[in-house]
């Protein structure tokens, strides 16, 4: 079918993207990590510990976006049955559960020094928890059948199920009174100081780029895994049709 | 809509067929409630202000536990076939099957929580708000339940599988319910966790049906 | 019951093919049936009867083709396809804390007016009668495929899936299976049947299932 | 004696065939060791009091939701029958069958404990104790389960059931579990509950596997 | 294989006797078998072939009656009269994520050796070889049933017990069976089939299991 023809046609796109978002990352992190771990202010309140934020609210943004990048997709499988939108989606769960550990774990360094402790059962701190648990639940899921495309297809309808999770996240921070930061984006504009915002939007430039180069090396690996199983088949195929032929023409 | 009527009725009839079967989900709920004084010891004041929290985890992981099954059987013993081919659409058969859930489940742990409630010394400004976030949360733990039990049917280890997916999901009815009850203690408004939870109970109504019966269609494949 | 009679309709399918773990099992089949027709689907083990059967309820997907009744598409409209077919598969979809007569009783209440008025009917047909009252779990094998079978009966439908419907029947089952097969048809009804060895009516097309296997077009090998 | 070892390896393959199985135990038990500062609030002081306690019990409860499908799919996919005329004993049998689920549910279980064990803010002096009385009771509850699993096979919700057989059993298990960890935080002697824990687990495993091993084979008629 | 035979031995039933929830299914049913002997249990649904069968194997046990095996009860000990038999029933004992071949080494290393040499030539035996790494879970009905045949094979015993063994066996695969089952008759072996319709032999003895049910004493049909 054209089902796979898409796939060689996608990846000819993915491929010319693939070296500028390699160069966006190298660039980003270049001017990004100098500028936020030397040359941008030390915090009035936090002093140097809050340079940690550079890692952990690109990571905690990245976690977020991934994951609608990843229900995005899942919709786009189970709607229109597209495959891509699916490679897409399932190529991206590893990678927001990688984020998103490392916002937790970064959240937990900087809570030492700030809250006196790695881990408070803080609205947002549990809903991002439970947004990993999403995450981990998707791949376990996807694993749990002998027919991949039922798993495939199950996880997907976990990946739409769970976005409700997403803005309770966001705005759990004004929904709860919590220890935690509220948002930099308001309605009023930014509440941060321009000093820290550029170093910050570099490294979130630099984690996205990061992201695309991953995903894109993952599509291309799962394509090709996807071609050498349909070799294989194929020719696994091919004497049982021999034989069928045989044994049907051979009967009368 | 026939189809909704008859099928809950089937379903009622097989949960009471055997006598001692809705008296299981209070069973565990009971059992579990009472595990808690001796992990944590009989000291009545941190019993207390423990007590509105162990009471909605143990109705959570009582109403988790009975719904492993809720589709399994029936698809395991070729029901879910005949219930696909029934002309009913698939949503209304999924209702149908997450309200016998819940009048077996939900209504015996709402009548059972007052009466085991005394054994954490739940203070008494607590009670009212436990039951009206009971019976306004347990349904809606039935509705999320009921897509996580679709989607892992056929899967190997569905049960613990089931935990993982759905107890993400189920976080926020905690949070409200243990809210509600707190507010409740502490002399706070109760009205707003309440309507949360009222909020939660017709979106999860709105969408679970239909991601069910996504996952349910599938699982026949 | 005979005087009623099934509407004129058609039951068709064409180009059908299902892949099943990245093998394909059958492609490029077709096949037409009419009021009182039967179709009999024949096959070694593994040719994919059984796919091809549940493909005609709408249970799974064919991964290529259409099916149609009366010309037009049979998945426009899942519920009302899934409502005029009965199917008996491997699995007998019997409650075993029920009785027989339960069993059939919500099977008569699900597809019809609740009235439940043949479930005697269906019970005696299939010479389970005096087991009426007996929970399914304690039933022999044979004695739950019958009661399995009996279901067919209990409210009308123009078109029955059955597969390998005779095995586990004893000699007096299988006679009062094929006259409850001759019955259905002389209403109008059509039939499609999976069977080894003797099918449960004398007449009917034969469809070989395993003969689809090797008509697979040499595009589709790369894409399977 | 060849019958055990082939029966335990077999149960192994079948948990680790997909590498997410493992997992979903320890992720029930993440889990519900998460609910619990939910419900009962984030300070700090009241879980460190109660932490002991709640890791206990949701161990207990990860344990007993693998455990219902130790004998089940054996005896719905007709594995019992022929297991039983492997011309091993039965009682050994049962055994190999009880170190499979241990392997599978209760090590990965200890595994994760001190992992967990700082979100409920457990003192450090309580990690020695929890881990070498987890180390010695879930043997025990593996056991006892299997019992329980072993008598409710063939009954509908089996699930909960089962809860309502087994929690009595659990409790004494859970007592001195929390007892020593109890002990290792206020400085008390350790040696005691664990000596009375290594005690149940000798008495379960020579009175278990052998009232198990009655309740297959009446199962199996 | 066919060289090594079994021990001289005799397989005996005598007064048995099993009642299922307060009806009594067949009372004073003898039986006896010597090596290559083969016995055909006939009946309609329900007349109680598999509950023979299971009593036969030690999975339950009669009501009245003896089981003997050389003449000694072979209930004295339930572990050799199991090591011995070999049982395919209405369930197929299969795990459904473990592929064909595993399935087929657990059987050979439960009962034999544990070298699992045989596994190659049983699959090939059902025509399973290209199914080999398959896990049971796709695989068709019949294949399932095919390999749960196969596991007879793997390690050799004397006593076969099979409950309904042509079901939903396509005809390739009743010949292959009717093979299977000679050869293990030539080498010695005994063999009780229970089965409507063709038996897998011709000769054998004949035990039609309804005309026991008739033997009732009469106090016996007031509690049916
Ligand atoms: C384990 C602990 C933590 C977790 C799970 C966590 C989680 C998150 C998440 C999910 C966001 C993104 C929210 C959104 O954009 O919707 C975020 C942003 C942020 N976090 Fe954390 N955090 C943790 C600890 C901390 C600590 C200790 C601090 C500093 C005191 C901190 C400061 C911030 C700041 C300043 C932002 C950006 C604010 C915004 O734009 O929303 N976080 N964190
Ligand atoms: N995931 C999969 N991978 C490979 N093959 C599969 C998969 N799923 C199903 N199959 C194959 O598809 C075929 C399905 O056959 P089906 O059950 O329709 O056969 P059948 O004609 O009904 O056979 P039987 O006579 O045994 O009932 C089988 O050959 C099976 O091995
Ligand atoms: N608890 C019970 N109460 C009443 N009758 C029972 C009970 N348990 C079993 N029976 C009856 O015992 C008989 C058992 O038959 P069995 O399964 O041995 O039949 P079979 O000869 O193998 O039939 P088939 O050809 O259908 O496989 C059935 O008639 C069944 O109805
Ligand atoms: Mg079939
Ligand atoms: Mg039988």
């Amino acid at each position: 079918m054209h089902k796979y023809a898409n796939p060689t046609e996608f990846m000819r796109i993915a491929n010319a993207v693939l070296p500028w978002a390699a160069g966006v990352t190298v660039i980003c992190f270049m001017v990004g990590l100098p500028l936020a771990l030397i040359a941008s202010p030390a915090d009035y309140q936090q002093g140097e510990a809050y340079r940690i934020m550079y890692i952990h609210v690109p990571s905690a943004w990245m976690g977020l976006m991934v994951y609608s990048i990843m229900a995005g997709g899942s919709a786009g499988f189970l709607i229109w049955r597209h495959p891509i939108a699916h490679l897409v989606a399932r190529a991206s769960a590893p990678l927001g559960a990688i984020f998103t550990a490392l916002c937790l774990v970064t959240g937990m360094l900087w809570g030492q020094p700030m809250w006196g402790t790695f881990w408070v059962w803080d609205a947002r701190l549990t809903s991002m928890l439970m947004l990993f648990f999403l995450y981990l639940g998707y791949l376990a899921l996807g694993e749990a059948f002998e027919d991949p495309e039922r798993g495939d297809k199950a996880a997907a309808v976990l990946a739409l199920v769970g976005t409700v999770n997403l803005p309770i996240i966001h705005f759990s921070v004004e929904w709860w009174n919590t220890l935690h930061q509220p948002s930099i984006f308001t309605m009023k504009g930014m509440t941060i100081s321009a000093d820290m915002i550029w170093p910050l939007f570099a490294m979130v430039f630099a984690f996205m780029g990061y992201y695309v180069c991953i995903l894109v090396l993952r599509l291309r690996s799962e394509i090709l895994n996807a071609k050498i199983r349909n070799a294989r088949s194929a020719r696994a195929a091919q004497p049982m049709s021999a034989t069928t032929t045989a044994a049907t023409q051979g009967a009368p | 809509m026939s189809g909704f009527g008859v099928i809950l009725a089937r379903d009622l009839k097989l949960a009471l067929r055997q006598s001692g079967d809705s008296l299981t989900a209070i069973g565990f709920f009971a059992i579990a409630t009472v595990l808690f004084p001796f992990g944590v010891g009989p000291e009545s004041e941190i019993l207390a202000r423990i007590s509105g929290g162990v009471l909605w985890v143990t109705a959570l992981l009582a109403s988790l536990l009975s719904l492993e099954r809720v589709f399994a059987t029936d698809f395991e013993d070729g029901t879910l076939d005949q219930l696909l081919l029934s002309g009913t659409p698939v949503s209304l058969i999924v209702l149908a099957k997450v309200v016998a859930h819940w009048a077996t489940t939900g209504i015996p742990l709402i009548i059972a929580a007052p009466i085991l409630a005394p054994t954490l010394h739940l203070p008494a400004s607590g009670y009212g708000p436990l039951l009206a976030a009971l019976a306004l949360g347990t349904p809606t733990l039935s509705l999320i339940g009921a897509v996580g039990a679709a989607l892992v049917l056929g899967a190997r280890r569905g049960g613990v599988l089931l935990s993982l997916l759905v107890l993400p999901l189920y976080v926020p009815v905690l949070i409200f319910g243990t809210a509600a009850v707190e507010a409740g203690i502490t002399d706070m408004a109760v009205r707003p966790p309440l309507l949360v939870l009222a909020g939660m109970f017709v979106l999860a109504l709105t969408m679970a049906p239909f991601a069910t019966a996504v996952a349910l269609r599938q699982a026949a494949q | 019951m005979g005087a009623e009679g099934f509407e004129q309709a058609t039951f068709s399918g064409t180009g059908l093919a299902c892949r099943r773990g990245g093998r394909t099992v059958f492609a490029d089949l077709a096949f037409n049936l009419e009021n009182g027709g039967a179709l009999v689907l024949r096959g070694a083990n593994g040719s994919g009867k059984t796919t091809l059967l549940r493909l005609m309820a709408g249970l799974s997907v064919p991964t290529a083709g259409q099916l149609a009744w009366n010309g037009t598409d049979a998945f426009d409209d899942p519920d009302a396809h899934g409502a005029r077919t009965r199917f008996v598969g491997h699995l007998d979809g019997l409650k075993p804390s029920m009785t027989a007569a339960e069993n059939l009783a919500f099977a008569a209440q699900l597809w019809g007016d609740g009235t439940a008025a043949r479930v005697g009917g269906a019970l005696e047909a299939f010479g389970l009668g005096r087991l009426a009252e007996l929970p399914v779990r304690v039933l022999s094998a044979g004695q739950r495929h019958r009661l399995a079978l009996a279901r067919l009966m209990v409210v009308p439908a123009p078109l029955w899936l059955l597969d390998e419907p005779g095995n586990a029947l004893d000699d007096d089952s299988q006679r009062a299976l094929a006259r409850v097969i001759a019955d259905h048809r002389a209403r109008g009804g059509m039939i499609v049947v999976a069977a080894h060895g003797a099918a449960p009516m004398s007449d009917g097309m034969t469809l070989d299932v395993s003969s689809f296997a090797a008509a697979i077009p040499p595009h589709w090998s790369d894409a399977a």
